[in-house]
C-alpha cells in the first residue's frame, strides 16, 4: 500500500471545531503503530493456538517489549493501580494491602518505563483523539460511521452525522462491531487442513487452478458469499466473469430479501427496494414490519428518526401537533409493535392473509376466501382500512421483512392503490449490487456439490454450515467438493469444515466500500492494520483478474475515480473529500419511473386454528448469529424480553397454558421431523399459537458463543425459513436458567395491588403507573390537559426552598439531561454506546442471572394492562444526578460527591464499597464490582479500552458520570479560549448514539441550550422527584395518538378514569 | 515466703505503661512522615536511565526549548517524549560515536524503542493534562523546578494530591504571564524586578495567551515595544480557534494592543491579577473530584 | 402466692418473701471465693471444656476459610446484589450488636438501679458483650468491597487531604461501636481487678501468680482504693447506660437515615434498643443455663436470675412488639404513603412474605409463654425460649435489610436474594468464634465477681454497737 | 526509688467487718492518721472510720468528656469548613445536627477512660510490689475473707511497742509487725 491520501477531521468534541484535510502516510504510521504493537506479539506467538496462544500471551504480559506495546498504545492507559494486583491473585493482594497499611492510599507503584517512537508520526497528537468517516457494511444496507481513533486504535463506533441517511443514529449492532474487531477470538492465521500455511501458499495454489480451469471458464469454480453490500466487489466479480464466464457465485445470508425481492420482481420486473419516507406520512400501517428496532430492518436509521419527527408534538403552523399514528399487526411482540397507537397480535401466518384482506378493503385486490377473523382483528382491519383511505397519499403500509411475497406484493399494491408511491414511499435500485434470490441459488449450489460439479467452493466471509436450511445437510455436500476455503474473521463452523481456512479481516481493518440503503456510496477506510494479518475478500476476487496483485485499495479508489475529481493541481482533492466526508454526495438512487402493478399472489389457507407454528426471527442483537461471540451484544438484554444472553421459544402466556408449560421449562420442538431443545419463556402481547425462535445461538465455538442458548437453524429448512405450522411440542421435564433481567413478576399478579384484580397485569407496569414514573396521555386528553404530567397524587416536585437548609445553588453550568419517552423506541443503541464509552464490564450470564449486570444505562420497559395485549412503555435509565443525592449524604469516605457543576460524580480510587450509597438510591442506577469483572489480562481488549476512563477495578461503586470526561475535554478547549462551553459541545455516548434523538444532554442554566427549553416544556417530569430528589434528568412524557374508534381514551384523564 | 515481685517492679510497670503510649504515638508519625517520605513519592531520586541525558546541558548550555522535545505539552494532556528521530536531527552529525549514545544509535538502526524509565509518574487514576496549565500560566519549573539546572532528571516535587490541592486552591501564588512558561529562571515580581502587565479590550473567546500582554522591562521607559505575552501559535491552531470562533470572536487572532499597564512587584498582587484575566476557574471548581478523577 | 405451700426446706426458697434466693444460704466469703476461683485455678480442666473447647475451634475455622476466600475473590462470594446491597454481613453485624447490649445493660443500667441478683451473672454477661462486639465488629470491615482500605473510615491526617464524610450513619457507626468495644472492655476490666488480685493471692502456681498480679497491678484492697474504685465503677455505669442505648440508636440511624421505604422510620431508634436488650438477655440465658449445670453453679446463678431475665425480656419483648404494631399502622393507614403502603404489603405477602411471620412467631407469638410461672421456673423451657427468641431477633434484622431492599421505589429494578453457602459459612463461623472467646473466658478468668458477691452475704454487713455481736464466722 | 530499711507499719488482722470499723475508728481518735485499712470487698465505713471522705476520680471523668466533646465537634467543624468543603447531597457545608453523633460519642470514650485511668492513677496502680505483700496472712486473708488494719511507721504518732499494745487492746486475730 503506498500514497494513500486519508482525509479527517480534528476535533474539539465530537461534531464541533472547524475541519481541515491533510494528508499523511497511513501505511508509514500503521507500520509505526503495528511495530509498536501487536507485530513482535505476533512474532513471538506464532505456531500457538487457542488457550495455549492466549496463555503464551499472558506470559508474554510480564515481559518489558509487552508493556512497551501496550504503554504506548495507552498513553495515558487508565486502569485503577491496582489492577496487576488482583490479577496476581491473594498473596500479591496481601502485600498490597500491607503496602496500603498506614499510606494515604497513594501508594509505591512499580516503576513505568516509556516507550518513545522512533520514527513519530507527523500529526499524531498522543492523547489528542482523531475521527476517521468510514461506514459499517451490513447485509440491509450500510451504516455510515464516524470513528474515534486515539493513537490509532480505533476506540469508539458512531454515526457519521454529516450522512444524508442516517444523521448520526446507529444501533447495538453497529456499537458491537467495535469489540467484534478486537474480539480475542478472530482468527489469527491461515490453515490447511489444520496445519498453519501462509497466505501465499493458499494464492499459489488458488491461482494455479484458476490457470488451468481458464480453458474451461472456470467451470468447477464456485464463490460462496453472504450479501454483497461492496460495488467495488461485484465490478470485480463483473470483470472476473469476462474470463471466467462459467465460474459461479451464490451469495447466501440466513436472514435474506428474498420475499421483498420476489415481490418486486413480479411487480417492477426487477428487484427493487422499498425506501418509506415516514416523515411525510399521517398514518403508518407495519404488516409484521420491525421497522424500529434496529439495522435488523432495512433503512432503520432513517425510518426511526422520521417516525419520531412526528411525536416530538411541536406545533406545526397549522397550530396541530401533526402526529402520526402506527398501527401494527403481528406476531412476534416487538418495540415497533410496542410503540404501536394501535397493536394487533396476529399469527404470522394469519398476515399474508390479513394483508390481502386490507388491500381488498382498500379497493387493491380481492379479500382471500376462507379466513375468519377474530372481532378484534375485525374491528381493526376496518378502522386501519378507513384511516388509510381518509389519508391517501399520506399514509403507507410496510409489509414485514420476515413475511413471504404476498405481503409485500400486497404492500405494494395497496401503497399504489392509495397513492403513496413517490410521496411515502418510492422504488429504487436495491443496495445489493448483485440482487439474488439467495436460498434458491444456495438449493442449487448444494445440488451441484452433490452432483460433483464443484471443484472449488471458495466462501467468504459466510457460515453455511452452520447457517444453511437445514434439510440442504450442507456439510455432507461440502464434503463431496474437491477444494473448500473459508474466508471469514473467525474460525467458525464453516472454517473448520472446509480445506483451507484464511483470516479475515474486519471492516475497521481493510479498504472497502458499501452503499447506505438509500444508495449514498461511503468508502470503507482501514483505521488500524490487520491485527493479525488478515486478508479480505477483495484480495480473494482479485486474484481471478488480470491484474491479480491489485490492492483493495487502488480497486476501491478505482471503482470511484469519476466521483473524486482532482481541483487544480492537486490529484487527490475529490478523494480525500470522499474520506473526509465519508459518503459521496448525490450518489443516492433516485425513484423508478412508474409504480408496481402488482398482482396480490393468492394467500394459503388459514392455518387450524389449535395448530402451533414455529416463527423464525434474527436475534436483535447477534442477528444470524455472525455477532454471538460480542459480549456487549449478547448480555445487554433484548428489548421486549429483557433477555440477557441465551435465546428461548417465545410465546404467550395463553400458548404456554395451552402446551401445559411454565417459564424454563425446555421443550422438545419437532418441526416435520427435525428436533431441537428450546426453553420456554413467555411474552407479553404475543400472538397465541406461534413460538418465535430467534436464530443466531448455540455456536459451537467463541469463549463467549460457546453454549449460549441453541441453535434454531436445526429445524429451519428451505422451503419454509420464515415460518412454518405443524410443530409439536413436548416438555423434557428439564428447567432452564435464564438471565432476564426484569421479570413481569408473574409469579405473583397483581391481584392485591393495583391492576384489575383479574391477576392478569403485570404487578411491575402497575406500580409504575402508580408511582407516577411512567405518566402519558392520548393526543385529545393533552390538549385539555397539556400539564397532564403533574396533576394527580404524587406528581408535583417539592419546592427546593422548603427543606430546613437552604439549597445549593449552581450559578454557572449546570448540567442536565431530557430524555423524550415519545421518541424512545428502546433499540438499546444508547446502552451499546456507553458500554464503549465507559470500558464497562461484561459480567457474563451467572452474574447476571444474579442481578450484577455493569450496564450504567438500562431501559426498562414497563407493561400496563392486560398482559395478553399489554400497552408498553420504554424509559432509558441512568444516574439522574440529583441534586440532593441520597448516595452522596451516606457515603462514609465522600467517595461520591456533587461537584460546583451538579454531577453526581463517582471517585472510584476513593471508594470503599460499603454499598449504601446504591441502597439509598431510589433510582437503583449505581453499579458495583462484587467481584473482578474488568478484563485486565486479554491483551487486544485492552487496545479497546477508552483511555479517558477509569478502569474500575473489584470492590468499587460505578455509575453514569454523563459521560465526565466529554465534559472536562470540553471544559479545557474552552477554557483555552476563554469563552463558555457552547450548547451541543458536550454531546454524551448515549445521546450521539440515538437513533431518534430521544436524549438530549447540555446546561441547563443556558437559556438558549435545547436542553433547557425541552425541560421547559409541560410535559417535562422527573421520574420520583416527588420525594425531593430533585434529578438533574427528566423526562418528557408520553402522548400517543390513538384512533377513538378502536379504544376508548386508556390515559388517566381518560373519562371513565377521572 | 517472699513476694511474687520485687520493689523494681512497681517502676517497671509505669515505665512500660507509658512507653506503650509513647510508642503508639511515635508509631502514628513515623506512618505520617513515610506516606509523604521520597521513599513512597520519589522525589528527588535519579532513575537509572538507557542514556544519561542531561537536561542541563541541552537546555541551559546549548538554550533549546521545552517544546522542541516535548512537542504536545500545548496542544494535548500528554506533553510528549521525543522520538528516536529528534535526538538524531543533532546526533547524527555530532558525537557520533560517542558510547553514550550507542543506545540512541541502535534504537535509530534497529526502530527498537529507547526505553526510559518514567520519572513523573501518576496513579493512573489521575488525570492531568499539561495542555491547560501551560495555556493558563503555570509554568514547567512551577511543578518540574529547575529542570535546566538537572544534569539527570529527578522528580522536584512530591506529586502527591495535597501538593495538587496547594495550587488548585490557590493558583495566585505560582500563576505566571504565559510569555514566561518556559522560563526556566522565572522569579516572581519584587520591588528589585517588577513586573508590568496590560490586559486587552478583548476578553471573550481570545486565547488566554493573547488577552494580556506582560513586560519585565517599563513600557513607560520607552524602552520600546514590550515583547509580546503569547504562546507562539502554529497555523493549524490558529485556525481552529478563529474557525471555532467564528461566531462569538471574529478578533481572535488580532494582535491585542496593549493599553494601560500596571507594576506588579508582588506574587499576590500579580497572580489575582493574572487569575483575573486569565480567567481561571475558582478554588472550588479547581478543587473538585472530577477535575482529575474520572 | 404459691409461697404458702412452698417446701419449708427448702433451700433456695426464702421462706419470707416465698421468692426464690438469689444466693443460696449458708455460704461464707471463704466459701463463695473458694468455689467459683477453683474453677479457674483447678490444674485439671475438665474434660468437657475441652470436647466444647475444640468444636467450638472446629466453627471457627470456617470463619477463617469464609474470609480468606472473601478476600482473594471479593464480597461477590456473597448472596448480595443489586438491589440488595447488603445482606448477611449487615444482618449479622446488628444481630451481634444487638446480643452484645445485655452485657452493658446488666452491669450498668442495673447497677444503677442496685439491682442485687445482678452480681452473679454481670461478669459473664459483660464478657459474652465483648465477644459478640469482637464477632459485630469484624462484619463492617469484612463487608466492604475494600477491606484493605477500611482505615479511611477514620479521620487522621494523610497526603490526600481527604477526610471522612460525617453526614453518613455509617461513619457514626464506627465511632459508636469502636466507643462501644473499648468502654465495655475498660468497664470488664475494672470490673476484674480485686477479683484478679484474689486469684493471684490463691493461685499455687508460680505461673499463675506472676500472669494475675500483673494484671491484678497490685490490688491490695486498701480501703481508700475502693471507695475511688467504686466512684469510677459508679460513672462508668452512668456513661455505659446512655452509650449503650446510642449504639443501638445510632445502628438503627444506618436504616433510619436512608430514604428507602420499611427504614426511614423514627420509630426505629427505640425499637431497635429494645430488640437488643430483649436478644441479648436471651443470649445471657443461652450461656446461663449450660454453664450453671456444667460448673454446679445453681445456688448462685439461681431460677431467680432466669425467672428475672424472663421478665425483663417479656417487657422488652412487649416493646418490640409494640414497635412492629405501629409500623403496620404507620405504613397501612397513617403514612398515607403508597411507598410504605407497598412496602407493608410486600413484607408480609411478598415472595420473603414468610421470613416477616417467622419473625412474628419467634419474637411475639411464642414469647407469650413466659407469662406462665411455670415457663419461667423451668429450665428447658427457659433455654428454648432463649434459642426461639435469638433466632427470632436475627430474622428481624433479615426482614429490615432485604424484604425492604428487594423491592424498593423503581419496579424495574426489583430483585430477589438468595443466600449462598458462603454467606452461611460466614455467619456460623462467629458463632464459632463466640463460643470459642467464651471457652477461654470462663477456663481463665473468674466468671462471677467474687467480691461483689462477698458483699451480698449477711455477714458482710457492718453492725452497730446496738446489734448483737454474734460473728458468723469460720 | 530509693530503697527504704526498717519497718512499714503494724497490721491488725480481723475476722469481720464490724470489728475492724471499731478498730479504725479507735485508733483514729486516738490520734492515728497515716493508717489503712484492707478488706475483700468495699466496705464504706471503714474510709469513713479513718477519715477518707472524698476522691476525685468524678472531676477527672467530667474534664475527660468535656475534652473529648471538644475535640470531635471541633475536627468535623474544621474538615467541612475549612479542610476540605464538598457538597454533599446538596446539604449546608456546616451540617451540625450530623456532626452531634460522632462527637457524643468521643465525650464518653473520653469521659469513660479518664474515669478509669484516673481511678487506677488515684490509686498508685500498678504497684505490684508492696511491703504489705510481705505480710504471709495478709496475702493468704486480704482478698478472701479477712479484713486488715495497718498503722503505718511513719505517722509521727507510731511507736512501734506502744502501737501494737494499742492494738492489741482491739482484739485483734493477730498483730504482725510489716517490713519493707
Amino acid at each position: 500500500m503506498k500514497e494513500q491520501g486519508v482525509g479527517f477531521r480534528v476535533q474539539g468534541t465530537a461534531g464541533d471545531g472547524v475541519e481541515f484535510m491533510s494528508e499523511h502516510e497511513i501505511s508509514a504510521t500503521e507500520k509505526q503503530t503495528a511495530k509498536l504493537t501487536l507485530d513482535g506479539v505476533r512474532k513471538k506467538l506464532a505456531g500457538q493456538t487457542g488457550k495455549k496462544y492466549w496463555r503464551s500471551l499472558d506470559e508474554l504480559a510480564g515481559t518489558p517489549e509487552f508493556d512497551a506495546a501496550v504503554q504506548q498504545e495507552f498513553p495515558q492507559h487508565s486502569s485503577e493501580w491496582i489492577d496487576p494486583v488482583s490479577r496476581r491473585g491473594f498473596m500479591k493482594l496481601m502485600g498490597a494491602s500491607m503496602a496500603l497499611a498506614g499510606l494515604a492510599g497513594c501508594t509505591k507503584q512499580p516503576d513505568e518505563p516509556i516507550y518513545p517512537y522512533v520514527k513519530a508520526p507527523e500529526d499524531l497528537i498522543l492523547g489528542k483523539p482523531v475521527f476517521f468517516a468510514t461506514a459499517f457494511p451490513f447485509p440491509t444496507g450500510a451504516v455510515p460511521l464516524l470513528v474515534k481513533s486515539d493513537a490509532y486504535r480505533p476506540i469508539k463506533v458512531d454515526g457519521n452525522p454529516d450522512h444524508p441517511l442516517t444523521a448520526g443514529g446507529s444501533d447495538p449492532i453497529t456499537q458491537g462491531t467495535l469489540l467484534d474487531l478486537y474480539d480475542p477470538d478472530r482468527s489469527q492465521r491461515c490453515y490447511y487442513r489444520g496445519e498453519i500455511r501462509e497466505w501465499a501458499a493458499f494464492l499459489a495454489s488458488f491461482r494455479a487452478t484458476l490457470a488451468e480451469k481458464k480453458a474451461a471458464g472456470g467451470a468447477g469454480v464456485y464463490i460462496l458469499s453472504g450479501t454483497v453490500t461492496s460495488p467495488t466487489m461485484a465490478a470485480q466479480w463483473k470483470k472476473a466473469q469476462a474470463s471466467y464466464p462459467n465460474a459461479k457465485w451464490v451469495q447466501y445470508d440466513a436472514v435474506n430479501r428474498d420475499s421483498a425481492y420476489a415481490a418486486s420482481k413480479a411487480a417492477f420486473g426487477d428487484y427493487a427496494d422499498a425506501q418509506y419516507k415516514l416523515d411525510a406520512a399521517d398514518v403508518i400501517v407495519s404488516l409484521d414490519a420491525d421497522f424500529l428496532s434496529g439495522a435488523t430492518f432495512p433503512g432503520f436509521h432513517k425510518l426511526a428518526k422520521d417516525y419520531t419527527k412526528r411525536r416530538k408534538l411541536e406545533k406545526a403552523s397549522s397550530g396541530d401537533y401533526s402526529m402520526n399514528r402506527l398501527y401494527v399487526a403481528e406476531s412476534m411482540t416487538t418495540t415497533t409493535g410496542l410503540k404501536a397507537d394501535h397493536r394487533l397480535a396476529l399469527r404470522a401466518s394469519d398476515v399474508p392473509g390479513f394483508a390481502a384482506a386490507l388491500a381488498a378493503a382498500v379497493g387493491a385486490g380481492s379479500a382471500p376466501s376462507g379466513y375468519t377473523w377474530s372481532d378484534d382483528a375485525q374491528k381493526f382491519l376496518a378502522s386501519v382500512a378507513k384511516d388509510l383511505k381518509a389519508s391517501g397519499g399520506k399514509c403507507v403500509v410496510i409489509p414485514g421483512e420476515q413475511q413471504p411475497a404476498s405481503v409485500h406484493a400486497a404492500a405494494i399494491a395497496i401503497n399504489d392503490a392509495l397513492g403513496n408511491v413517490g410521496k411515502t414511499v418510492i422504488y429504487t435500485e436495491t443496495v445489493n449490487p448483485m440482487p439474488s434470490m439467495q436460498t434458491d441459488d444456495l438449493k442449487s449450489l448444494v445440488a451441484d456439490m452433490n452432483a460433483g460439479k464443484v471443484e472449488w467452493l471458495v466462501i467468504l466471509n459466510a457460515n453455511p454450515v452452520y447457517s444453511a436450511p437445514a434439510d440442504l445437510q450442507f456439510e455432507d455436500a461440502l464434503g463431496k467438493v474437491k477444494t473448500t476455503v473459508h474466508l471469514g474473521s473467525h474460525r467458525d463452523e464453516t472454517g473448520l469444515t472446509t480445506d483451507w481456512h484464511i483470516n479475515g479481516t474486519h471492516y475497521l481493518e481493510a479498504w472497502s466500500d458499501a452503499r447506505a440503503y438509500d444508495g449514498t456510496v461511503s468508502v470503507v477506510q482501514p483505521l488500524i492494520d490487520p491485527l493479525y494479518g488478515g486478508h479480505s475478500a477483495h484480495e480473494v476476487v482479485q486474484s481471478l483478474l488480470d491484474n491479480p496483485d491489485l490492492s483493495a485499495y487502488e480497486a476501491v479508489r478505482a471503482t470511484w475515480a469519476a466521483q473524486a475529481p482532482a481541483k487544480g493541481a492537486d490529484a487527490d482533492f475529490g478523494w480525500r473529500k470522499i474520506l473526509h466526508d465519508g459518503f459521496i454526495a448525490n450518489t443516492a438512487y433516485t425513484a423508478k419511473s412508474g409504480g408496481g402493478k402488482a398482482a396480490i399472489p393468492a394467500v394459503a389457507a388459514q392455518a387450524a386454528a389449535d395448530s402451533i407454528e414455529i416463527i423464525f426471527r434474527p436475534d436483535y442483537h447477534v442477528y444470524d448469529g455472525r455477532y454471538a461471540n460480542v459480549g456487549w451484544l449478547q448480555e445487554i438484554p433484548r428489548p421486549v424480553t429483557n433477555l440477557s444472553w441465551d435465546n428461548a421459544a417465545l410465546m404467550s402466556y395463553a400458548t404456554l397454558e395451552k402446551i401445559g408449560a411454565s417459564e424454563h421449562d425446555v421443550l422438545e420442538i419437532t418441526l416435520n421431523g427435525r428436533k431441537v431443545l428450546a426453553p420456554a419463556l413467555a411474552v407479553p402481547g404475543h400472538a397465541d399459537g406461534s413460538i418465535t425462535l430467534h436464530l443466531g445461538q448455540g455456536r459451537k465455538i467463541g469463549r463467549v458463543a460457546g453454549g449460549v442458548g441453541f441453535n434454531a437453524y436445526q429445524i429451519r429448512t428451505s422451503d419454509a425459513p420464515l415460518y412454518s405450522g405443524g410443530a409439536s411440542i413436548k416438555k423434557t421435564g428439564d428447567v432452564w436458567g435464564f438471565a432476564v433481567t426484569k421479570s413481569h413478576y408473574i409469579d405473583q399478579r397483581s391481584v392485591k395491588v393495583g391492576g384489575d384484580g383479574s391477576g392478569t397485569h403485570s404487578i411491575e407496569g402497575n406500580e409504575a403507573m402508580d408511582r407516577g414514573i411512567i405518566r402519558y396521555a392520548t393526543l385529545d386528553e393533552f390538549k385539555q390537559h397539556p400539564g397532564f404530567a403533574h396533576e394527580g397524587s404524587g406528581k408535583d416536585d417539592p419546592d427546593p426552598d422548603t427543606s430546613m437548609f437552604p439549597a445549593y445553588r449552581y450559578d454557572k453550568n449546570a448540567w442536565g439531561m431530557s430524555i423524550d419517552m415519545n421518541s424512545c423506541v428502546g433499540c438499546n443503541a444508547c446502552v451499546a454506546s456507553c458500554y464503549a464509552e465507559n470500558n464497562i464490564a461484561v459480567v457474563g450470564k451467572h452474574q447476571v442471572t444474579m442481578g450484577r449486570m455493569m450496564a450504567w444505562l438500562r431501559i426498562d420497559t414497563y407493561y400496563e394492562g392486560d398482559l395478553a395485549a399489554p400497552r408498553a412503555h420504554f424509559q432509558p435509565m441512568a444516574c439522574h444526578h440529583c441534586e440532593n443525592a441520597p448516595c452522596e449524604q451516606v457515603c462514609p469516605v465522600g467517595a461520591t460527591v456533587h461537584t460546583p457543576e451538579g454531577l453526581n460524580t463517582m471517585v472510584y480510587n476513593r471508594c470503599v464499597g460499603t454499598r449504601y450509597c446504591s441502597n439509598n438510591c431510589p433510582y437503583k442506577v449505581r453499579r458495583f464490582n462484587f467481584l473482578l469483572y474488568s478484563d485486565y489480562e486479554t491483551e487486544s481488549l485492552k487496545l479497546m479500552h477508552n483511555p479517558d476512563v477509569t478502569v474500575r477495578s473489584r470492590g468499587v461503586m460505578e455509575k453514569c458520570s454523563y459521560c465526565v470526561q466529554r465534559i472536562n475535554a470540553a471544559k479545557i478547549e474552552a477554557d483555552k479560549e476563554n469563552r463558555e462551553i457552547r450548547d451541543g459541545e458536550v454531546v454524551t455516548a448515549c445521546q450521539q448514539a440515538c437513533p431518534t434523538d430521544a436524549i438530549v444532554f447540555g446546561n441547563i442554566n443556558d437559556g438558549s441550550s435545547r436542553v433547557r427549553k425541552l425541560k421547559q416544556q409541560e410535559r417535562s417530569y422527573g421520574v420520583l422527584a416527588d420525594i425531593n430528589t430533585r434529578p438533574r434528568t427528566t423526562y418528557l412524557a408520553e402522548v400517543i395518538n390513538i384512533n377513538p374508534e378502536l379504544a376508548a381514551a386508556r390515559g388517566e384523564f381518560a373519562p371513565e378514569n377521572s | 515466703m517472699a513476694q511474687i515481685f520485687d520493689r523494681s517492679s512497681n517502676a517497671l510497670a509505669r515505665m512500660s505503661l507509658v512507653l506503650t503510649g509513647l510508642i503508639v504515638i511515635a508509631l502514628g508519625v513515623t506512618l505520617d512522615q513515610l506516606q509523604r517520605s521520597p521513599w513512597v513519592t520519589r522525589q528527588g531520586q535519579r532513575a537509572d536511565q538507557p542514556v544519561p541525558f542531561s537536561h542541563k546541558h541541552h537546555v541551559q548550555g546549548l538554550g533549546l526549548q521545552c517544546q522542541y522535545c516535548h512537542t504536545s505539552v500545548e496542544k494535548s494532556s500528554y506533553a510528549g517524549i521525543p522520538p528516536t528521530r529528534t535526538c538524531m536531527n543533532c546526533h547524527a552529525q555530532i558525537w557520533t560515536n560517542a558510547e553514550l549514545l550507542q543506545p540512541v544509535r541502535d534504537s535509530w538502526a534497529t526502530g527498537e524503542s529507547i526505553v526510559w524509565t518514567k520519572v513523573h509518574d501518576l496513579p493512573d487514576y489521575v488525570y492531568f493534562s499539561h495542555e491547560i496549565h501551560v495555556n493558563k500560566g503555570m509554568g514547567c519549573s512551577s511543578c518540574h523546578g529547575r529542570v535546566d539546572e538537572m544534569p539527570i532528571m529527578y522528580q522536584q516535587n512530591t506529586l502527591q494530591m495535597e501538593w495538587c490541592l496547594n495550587c488548585h486552591r490557590n493558583p495566585a501564588a505560582n500563576i505566571r504571564p504565559t510569555s514566561q512558561i518556559y522560563n526556566m529562571a522565572w522569579k516572581s515580581p519584587s520591588e528589585l524586578s517588577p513586573v508590568w502587565c496590560a490586559a486587552s479590550d478583548v476578553k471573550k473567546g481570545v486565547p488566554t495567551a493573547q488577552s494580556v500582554n506582560c513586560t519585565s522591562s517599563d513600557p513607560a521607559s520607552g524602552s520600546g515595544n514590550p515583547q509580546l505575552a503569547s504562546l507562539h501559535l502554529n497555523p493549524a491552531r490558529l485556525a481552529l480557534i478563529s474557525g471555532a470562533q467564528a461566531t462569538d470572536a471574529p478578533t481572535s487572532v488580532r494582535t491585542p494592543q496593549p493599553v494601560s499597564y500596571t507594576k506588579f512587584t508582588s506574587q499576590e498582587a500579580l497572580g489575582s491579577f493574572l487569575v483575573q484575566h486569565y480567567n481561571i476557574r475558582s478554588p472550588r471548581d479547581l478543587s473538585s473530584c472530577e477535575v482529575c478523577h474520572r | 402466692m404459691a409461697t404458702k405451700d412452698a417446701p419449708i426446706n427448702d433451700p433456695m426458697i426464702d421462706p419470707i418473701t416465698g421468692e426464690d434466693r438469689v444466693l443460696a444460704p449458708g455460704h461464707t466469703f471463704k466459701s463463695v471465693t473458694e468455689k467459683i476461683s477453683n474453677i479457674v485455678l483447678t490444674p485439671h480442666t475438665p474434660l468437657g471444656w475441652f470436647a466444647g473447647f475444640v468444636l467450638a475451634g472446629g466453627v471457627m475455622g470456617a470463619l477463617l476459610v469464609a474470609v480468606t476466600w472473601l478476600f482473594l475473590r471479593g464480597v461477590g462470594i456473597w448472596a448480595i446484589t443489586i438491589p440488595v446491597a447488603w445482606g448477611f454481613a449487615i444482618i449479622n453485624f446488628v444481630w451481634w450488636i444487638g446480643i452484645g447490649h445485655a452485657g452493658t445493660l446488666i452491669s450498668a443500667i442495673l447497677l444503677l438501679f442496685k439491682q442485687q441478683w445482678r452480681n452473679s451473672i454481670n461478669r459473664f454477661a459483660e464478657a459474652m458483650t465483648i465477644f459478640a462486639v469482637v464477632c459485630a465488629g469484624m462484619f463492617p470491615l469484612i463487608h466492604v468491597g475494600r477491606p484493605w482500605l477500611g482505615y479511611w473510615l477514620f479521620p487522621y491526617p494523610n497526603s490526600m487531604n481527604v477526610w471522612p464524610q460525617f453526614r453518613s450513619p455509617l461513619l457514626w457507626d464506627v465511632f459508636a461501636v469502636s466507643t462501644y468495644a473499648t468502654i465495655s472492655v475498660v468497664f470488664w476490666y475494672i470490673g476484674m481487678i480485686p477479683d484478679l488480685g484474689t486469684l493471684r493471692d490463691r493461685s499455687k502456681s508460680k505461673l499463675g501468680q506472676y500472669v494475675y498480679g500483673i494484671v491484678a497491678m497490685g490490688w491490695r484492697g486498701s480501703v481508700r482504693h475502693w471507695v475511688r474504685y467504686e466512684t469510677a465503677s459508679l460513672l462508668l455505669a452512668g456513661l455505659a447506660t446512655p452509650l449503650v442505648l446510642s449504639v443501638h440508636t445510632v445502628i438503627s440511624f444506618d436504616f433510619a437515615v436512608a430514604l428507602l421505604p420499611g427504614w426511614h422510620t423514627t420509630i426505629f431508634p427505640p425499637y431497635f434498643v429494645a430488640g437488643a436488650v430483649y436478644s441479648g438477655f436471651a443470649m445471657v440465658i443461652t450461656l446461663a443455663v449450660p454453664i450453671r449445670k456444667f460448673y454446679h453453679l445453681e445456688d448462685l446463678i439461681t431460677l431467680r436470675h432466669l425467672d428475672n431475665m424472663a421478665k425483663v425480656m417479656l417487657t422488652t419483648g412487649l416493646i418490640v412488639a409494640y414497635g412492629y404494631a405501629m409500623e403496620v399502622f404507620m405504613s397501612y393507614w397513617y403514612s398515607a404513603s403508597h411507598w410504605e403502603y407497598f412496602m407493608m404489603w410486600n413484607r408480609m405477602f411478598g415472595p420473603m412474605g414468610w421470613s416477616y411471620w417467622v419473625l412474628i412467631t419467634c419474637n411475639i407469638a411464642l414469647p407469650q409463654l413466659m407469662w406462665l410461672r411455670y415457663v419461667r421456673k423451668s429450665v428447658p423451657l427457659m433455654f428454648l425460649m432463649s434459642l426461639i427468641v435469638n433466632t427470632g431477633m436475627w430474622f428481624e434484622r433479615f426482614v429490615i435489610v432485604v424484604t425492604s431492599l428487594y423491592r424498593d421505589y423503581l419496579p424495574s429494578s426489583w430483585g430477589t436474594y438468595r443466600a449462598t453457602k458462603w454467606d452461611y459459612a460466614t455467619f456460623a463461623g462467629t458463632l464459632g468464634l463466640f463460643t470459642f472467646l467464651f471457652f477461654l473466658f470462663v477456663r481463665f478468668l473468674p466468671m462471677i465477681p467474687m467480691s461483689e458477691i462477698r458483699m451480698m452475704l449477711p455477714q458482710a454487713k457492718v453492725r452497730t454497737e446496738a446489734e448483737a455481736l454474734p460473728e458468723a464466722g469460720d | 526509688m530509693p530503697i527504704v530499711e526498717g519497718t512499714y507499719g503494724l497490721l491488725a488482722e480481723f475476722d469481720t467487718p464490724t470489728q475492724l470499723v471499731r478498730a479504725a475508728e479507735n485508733a483514729y481518735s486516738a490520734g492515728y492518721r497515716r493508717m489503712d485499712c484492707y478488706t475483700p470487698y468495699p466496705v464504706e465505713e471503714a474510709a469513713e472510720a479513718i477519715g477518707f471522705h472524698k476522691n476525685e476520680v468524678s472531676l477527672v471523668c467530667l474534664i475527660g468528656g468535656l475534652l473529648g466533646v471538644a475535640a470531635m465537634f471541633g475536627l468535623e467543624t474544621w474538615i467541612s469548613l475549612w479542610a476540605y468543603p464538598l457538597n454533599i447531597a446538596g446539604r449546608p457545608y456546616y451540617s451540625w445536627p450530623a456532626f452531634v453523633v460522632p462527637a457524643y460519642e468521643w465525650t464518653i470514650l473520653f469521659a469513660g477512660l479518664s474515669a478509669a485511668f484516673g481511678m487506677l492513677a488515684l490509686n498508685g496502680l500498678p504497684q505490684v510490689y508492696h511491703p504489705l505483700f510481705n505480710a504471709a496472712n495478709f496475702r493468704n486473708g486480704a482478698s478472701t475473707d479477712k479484713f486488715f488494719l495497718c498503722l503505718e511507721a511513719t505517722d509521727p504518732k507510731f511507736e512501734p511497742a506502744e502501737t501494737r499494745s494499742f492494738l492489741e487492746t482491739l482484739a485483734p486475730l493477730s498483730v504482725v509487725e510489716v517490713e519493707y
